[in-house]
């Protein structure tokens, strides 16, 4: 792989990084409104699994949306200025935090309802399969969406019509404060996708290269015209559910442990010196980078213009 | 002009829409091999192929959500619903997706997709399978609600909301395919949005739409032996609801009876009440009456169903009130 | 066994078999309305399957449900009343064909809206667990349903709360024109069972004794605190979906094949009479006294009254 | 009495029903470990234990399907849904099960069951997560649909819903959870189905529930200063709907204002009017006024989404208008 990747992958999560540390301050600052659901800790999932992507492969998410914006392609200026409701925003204010997206860029948008849009990413991959497109269709959703009725319809009804969906269960080991062994017949979600006959595979989400590889294999396997495939990463999240979420469900100590011994940022730093890919001056630098872009667009956002009120009224319909 | 039933109605401006775009498919439960359970794509499966008439699972949010998907790359899926009472398994589909999703990121996702649900009561099949909630659909913006009443209107209609770029739910009775009118050969578009007078009178306004223009017009020859002689608006589509053929109808006859097949709280018969009050005030003679299903969950029991259900004689009795 | 337990059930098989011929025309005379679903060919899967069950047992099944409602004991006059819509009918008129139970002989319903009625059957269970009863909540569905969320949701469900449950899977090949294999991601039903670590057993659905074994042990099982079990018993509809079905999606020498090969009251018939369980005679009898049982269920039907009109407005609200 | 928060009044009467009644439990989304979304259990899981507490997986259909086969076999479940947006992933079980089986079974099946929803808009939560679909849910006989404006209406009604044998949808407003009034102190039981006058007066009346009682009786406080004395008639259940209080009032001022959080069309207004109208219609002197939310999907954009709600303002100009 060519260093710039490398570095590429790096600096994605960086800014992803730095976006939600200031997306968390302008909540608190009243400046950010509705429900903020952080990435932090999960930065090595959308990033490894996103870098391999063709341009003509489509993205769908859940509302834990801002890291999948940026490894989309998004400006961090038109992801802050939408958490700030801002017309410059990527859905102009419209959709706010939980609903991002860029047609251009193939993200199909962060989705709120749990687990809704794994039939909405099928119908995706049945629009490729229909017009003969190679495009695969990445759905990303968490552990605690495998256990809605939505996955398994959608993720059936792929392998019925063998469509050209990746499915990515990342599982950050809680839904809300509940735990998956709580709400989950299987501990291993990977195990779900054997009820439908789908290959599958467990990979550590800390490990953005392991991500980056499970995610290349599984996307060749699908454009091959193989049917879906189901990857299951292990993830952590860092930050509560949502702001404000009060953690009573699990303890300081846990969380503090992740951080400390299992920051994917940390690891994939560790692993560019180790080996030689990149010095820690250069990631610094690619630090410093990171953090001037944020900045700027947290100044993007907040000189940004409100939507006009006219905006209410547009978009109901096409006509 | 021919004159063919509902269903070749429906099953022509399907046939044609696919002739004619090559992005129109059709999905739902039994519609490919099987030929759909009210026999409207019956034929299709073999002509166009698996490719374009697809036989789901049975799993009414993968179908609607998997046509959203699809309409979102570009594609005009009409989803088909084998009745409406299952969109309530497909309802966070239909509501909090394909009727939001072009708004909330701000125009970015164009959704050209129908939902085609065959909604009524009235043959027996109790209260899960029986039922009219057309109201409930349209309550939520960004959705386009659509029942014709029609052979005409089914056809016109239909095809107006396959080439729509918006969702449209559209909702045909399951006791009217054999309804037959004169439709106009070859192509032609309705467009969604307008209300009709199906019928012209002087003396009073029936509002109604689908099943209630169908009972409406028996009664209204029935009255019209008695001399009264009702004038009859179709409303067609519920969201966008076109009052104005309503108003100006109710502006000469100052007296009105809507008449439709759900329960009368909180339907259709609510809003165009108000609306008429509202738009029409100083034009009223008599308080607006509404004829609709009585309020319990429909029984199986022919008698007792027949007894919720609204009839001729219910809409003969309400003119003869506001007169 | 007790040779009176054997005769019982070929007893019912053929009480069934008889009452949906007589439905079948009463049909088609006009005297029965609606949607309806004949239990021909399937007779074994819940004769062998409720025979077991203890008092205490709960049981609910799909619209297919008039044979289902004879084995857990309801007379064939409220059956076929019901079918008439007669105030003598189980559920007086109100329900029909689809809709049929009687909660004194713990049967609790046909469920008309495919696969809704597998979270009530969690929900039965739950009662039962907290309650701490020692019952076992039956809960029979066609191959068709396992592809709806509300069995995902049921099932996950029973799993993670270890519901007294026995899940049974009536796959008989096709839910209305499409075969498994169109509609399922796997055609072993069974497998599905594997995504939810629910043990689970594949059974003959025309060898009646294979399915009361396979039923005896998961209730066993079940009724052990275990947690949910779950059987697939393969069986094939004889006849229509419902009445009218124009059949274009199978052979008609499919089904000959299958009903001059496969019955299942013809298999059970010679495993009696092969092993000496039962005279030909005693059978014939038996069958004759079936005969006479439904003809007077009939009579009873068509004799019966109408609901008064004032029954529309019972049962809106307890109160 | 004490003056108490809605949250708190919910709260204890939650509590004191399961200490009353075993057979009463709580289950859904992060009701138990969690404390609830917006606290209104906090504590319950520590005191109840996991039995009587339970966390569900997110699936909204089980969640109410459970408490459905729960309640056939007599438990007295009280079923969370985290907000009244994801009962649309419950709605078959919600409108063809829930509130369908007594009647289809014929009274056999016996469903002493609450669902507790979270609904409204106001939070920037956007389009999916901030609905008002009240209507929707009261169209369905068989359902009993409450939702209380005061704490203390919170806590009687959720009281007498809990002891009632039929499937009660309780909505709560996710804005309303700190509004504060006088509860009395200990049992007490608010029979459902009964308006109530929350404020009297002479001039207009006012017609309303849930949040629009809020806004409402500030928009009073200001027209009180100009001399307008409006009457509140805050309806506290949709399903059945007591117009008995709202006529009586009509009766007496002549004018009437509707005031309710959902979109207008098909929405509670639409139903109130026009019974109004058909209760009253000699005493209409104006024409009767909606004020409701606009009709759009709710955008995230705090000003845009308050444009789009009704406001004090709005109801203050309907008042007068009518006038
Ligand atoms: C249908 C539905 N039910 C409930 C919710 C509320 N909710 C939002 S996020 C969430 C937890 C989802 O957990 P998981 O899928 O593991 O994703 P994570 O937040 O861990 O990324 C819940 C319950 C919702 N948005 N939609
Ligand atoms: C949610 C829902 N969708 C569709 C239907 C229509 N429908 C009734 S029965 C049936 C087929 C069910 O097949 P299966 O589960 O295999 O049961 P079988 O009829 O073979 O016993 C369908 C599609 C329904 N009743 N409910
Ligand atoms: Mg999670
Ligand atoms: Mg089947």
């Amino acid at each position: 792989m060519e260093k710039s990747v490398y570095l590429e992958m790096f600096y994605q999560m960086v800014v992803i990084r730095r976006l939600e540390d200031a997306a968390a301050q302008l909540y608190q600052q009243g400046k950010i409104g509705g429900f903020l659901h952080l990435y932090i800790g999960q930065e090595a999932v959308s990033t490894g699994l996103i870098s391999p992507r063709k341009p003509q492969d489509r993205v769908i998410t859940a509302y834990r949306d801002h890291g999948v914006a940026i490894n989309c392609g998004l400006s961090s200026n038109e992801v802050m200025a939408e958490l700030l409701g801002k017309a410059t925003g990527c859905t102009k204010g419209k959709g706010g935090s939980m609903h991002m997206a860029d047609v251009k860029k193939n993200f199909w948008g962060g989705h709120a309802i749990v687990g809704a849009h794994l039939p909405l990413a099928a119908g995706l991959a049945l629009g490729d399969q229909y017009q003969g497109s190679d495009g695969v269709t990445i759905c990303m959703f968490g552990d605690g969406a495998t256990n809605i009725g939505y996955f398994h319809e959608g993720v059936n009804l792929s392998k019925v019509w063998k469509l050209p969906v990746l499915w990515v269960c990342e599982n950050n080991l809680y839904g809300m404060g509940t735990t998956v062994e709580r709400a989950s017949a299987v501990s291993e979600i990977r195990q779900k996708a054997e009820g439908y006959g789908i290959p599958n595979e467990r990979v550590d989400g800390m490990d953005i290269l392991a991500v980056r590889r499970a995610s290349a294999k599984a996307l060749d396997y699908v454009r091959a015209g193989s049917g879906p495939y189901f990857l299951e990463i292990i993830t952590y999240r860092f930050r509560g559910h949502s702001m404000g979420d009060p953690e009573r469900y699990r303890q300081a100590e846990e969380v503090k442990c992740w951080q400390e011994e299992n920051d994917p940022i940390g690891f994939y730093h560790k692993h560019l010196v180790d080996n030689g890919i990149a010095s820690a001056d250069e990631l610094a630098a690619l630090d410093r980078k990171a953090a001037q872009e944020i900045a700027e667009a947290v100044r993007f956002a907040e000189s940004s213009p409100e939507p006009a009120p006219e905006a209410l009224w547009e978009h109901i319909y096409t006509e | 002009m021919p004159r063919i039933t509902m269903r070749e109605a429906i099953s022509q401006a399907l046939w044609e829409e696919m002739e004619r775009d090559p992005k129109v498919f059709i999905l739902g439960e039994e519609v490919g091999v099987w030929g759909g359970t009210y026999a409207v794509t019956k034929g299709f499966y073999d002509h166009f192929g698996e490719k374009r008439v697809k036989d789901t699972p049975i799993a009414e949010a993968a179908i609607i959500g998997a046509a959203i998907g699809a309409a979102m790359t570009g594609q005009r899926p009409v989803a088909e619903l084998m009745t409406i009472n299952f969109a309530f398994s497909a309802m966070d589909h239909i509501v909090n997706e394909a009727a939001k999703l072009h708004y909330m990121f701000a125009g970015q996702f164009v959704l050209p997709m129908v939902i085609r649900a065959v909604g009524g009561g009235g043959r027996q099949l109790g209260a899960t399978h029986s039922q009219t909630p057309d109201a409930v659909f349209a309550h939520f913006p960004g959705l386009k609600v659509v029942s014709p009443g029609t052979p005409e209107d089914a056809k016109g209609l239909l095809k107006a909301a396959i080439r729509s770029d918006d969702p449209v739910l559209f909702i045909e009775h399951a006791t009217m395919y054999q309804v037959r009118g004169e439709v106009p050969d070859g192509d032609f578009v309705i467009p969604i949005g307008k209300s009709k007078v199906q019928r012209p009178g002087k003396d009073v306004t029936i509002v109604t739409y689908s099943k209630g223009l169908e009972i409406s017009l028996k009664a209204a020859e029935v009255l019209a032996k008695e001399g009264i002689e009702v004038e009859i608006v179709d409303l067609r589509s519920l969201r966008p609801l076109d009052m104005e053929p309503v108003i100006e109808s109710f502006k000469k006859t100052n007296r009105a009876v809507i008449v439709e097949e759900g329960w009368k709280s909180y339907g259709v018969g609510s809003e165009v009440a108000a609306r008429i009050y509202e738009q029409a005030f100083d034009y009223v003679d008599a308080p607006v009456k509404r004829v609709a299903q009585k309020e319990v969950p429909l029984p199986y029991n022919r008698t007792l169903e027949q007894l919720a259900l609204p009839q001729i004689a219910d809409v003969i009795q309400a003119v003869k009130e506001v007169l």
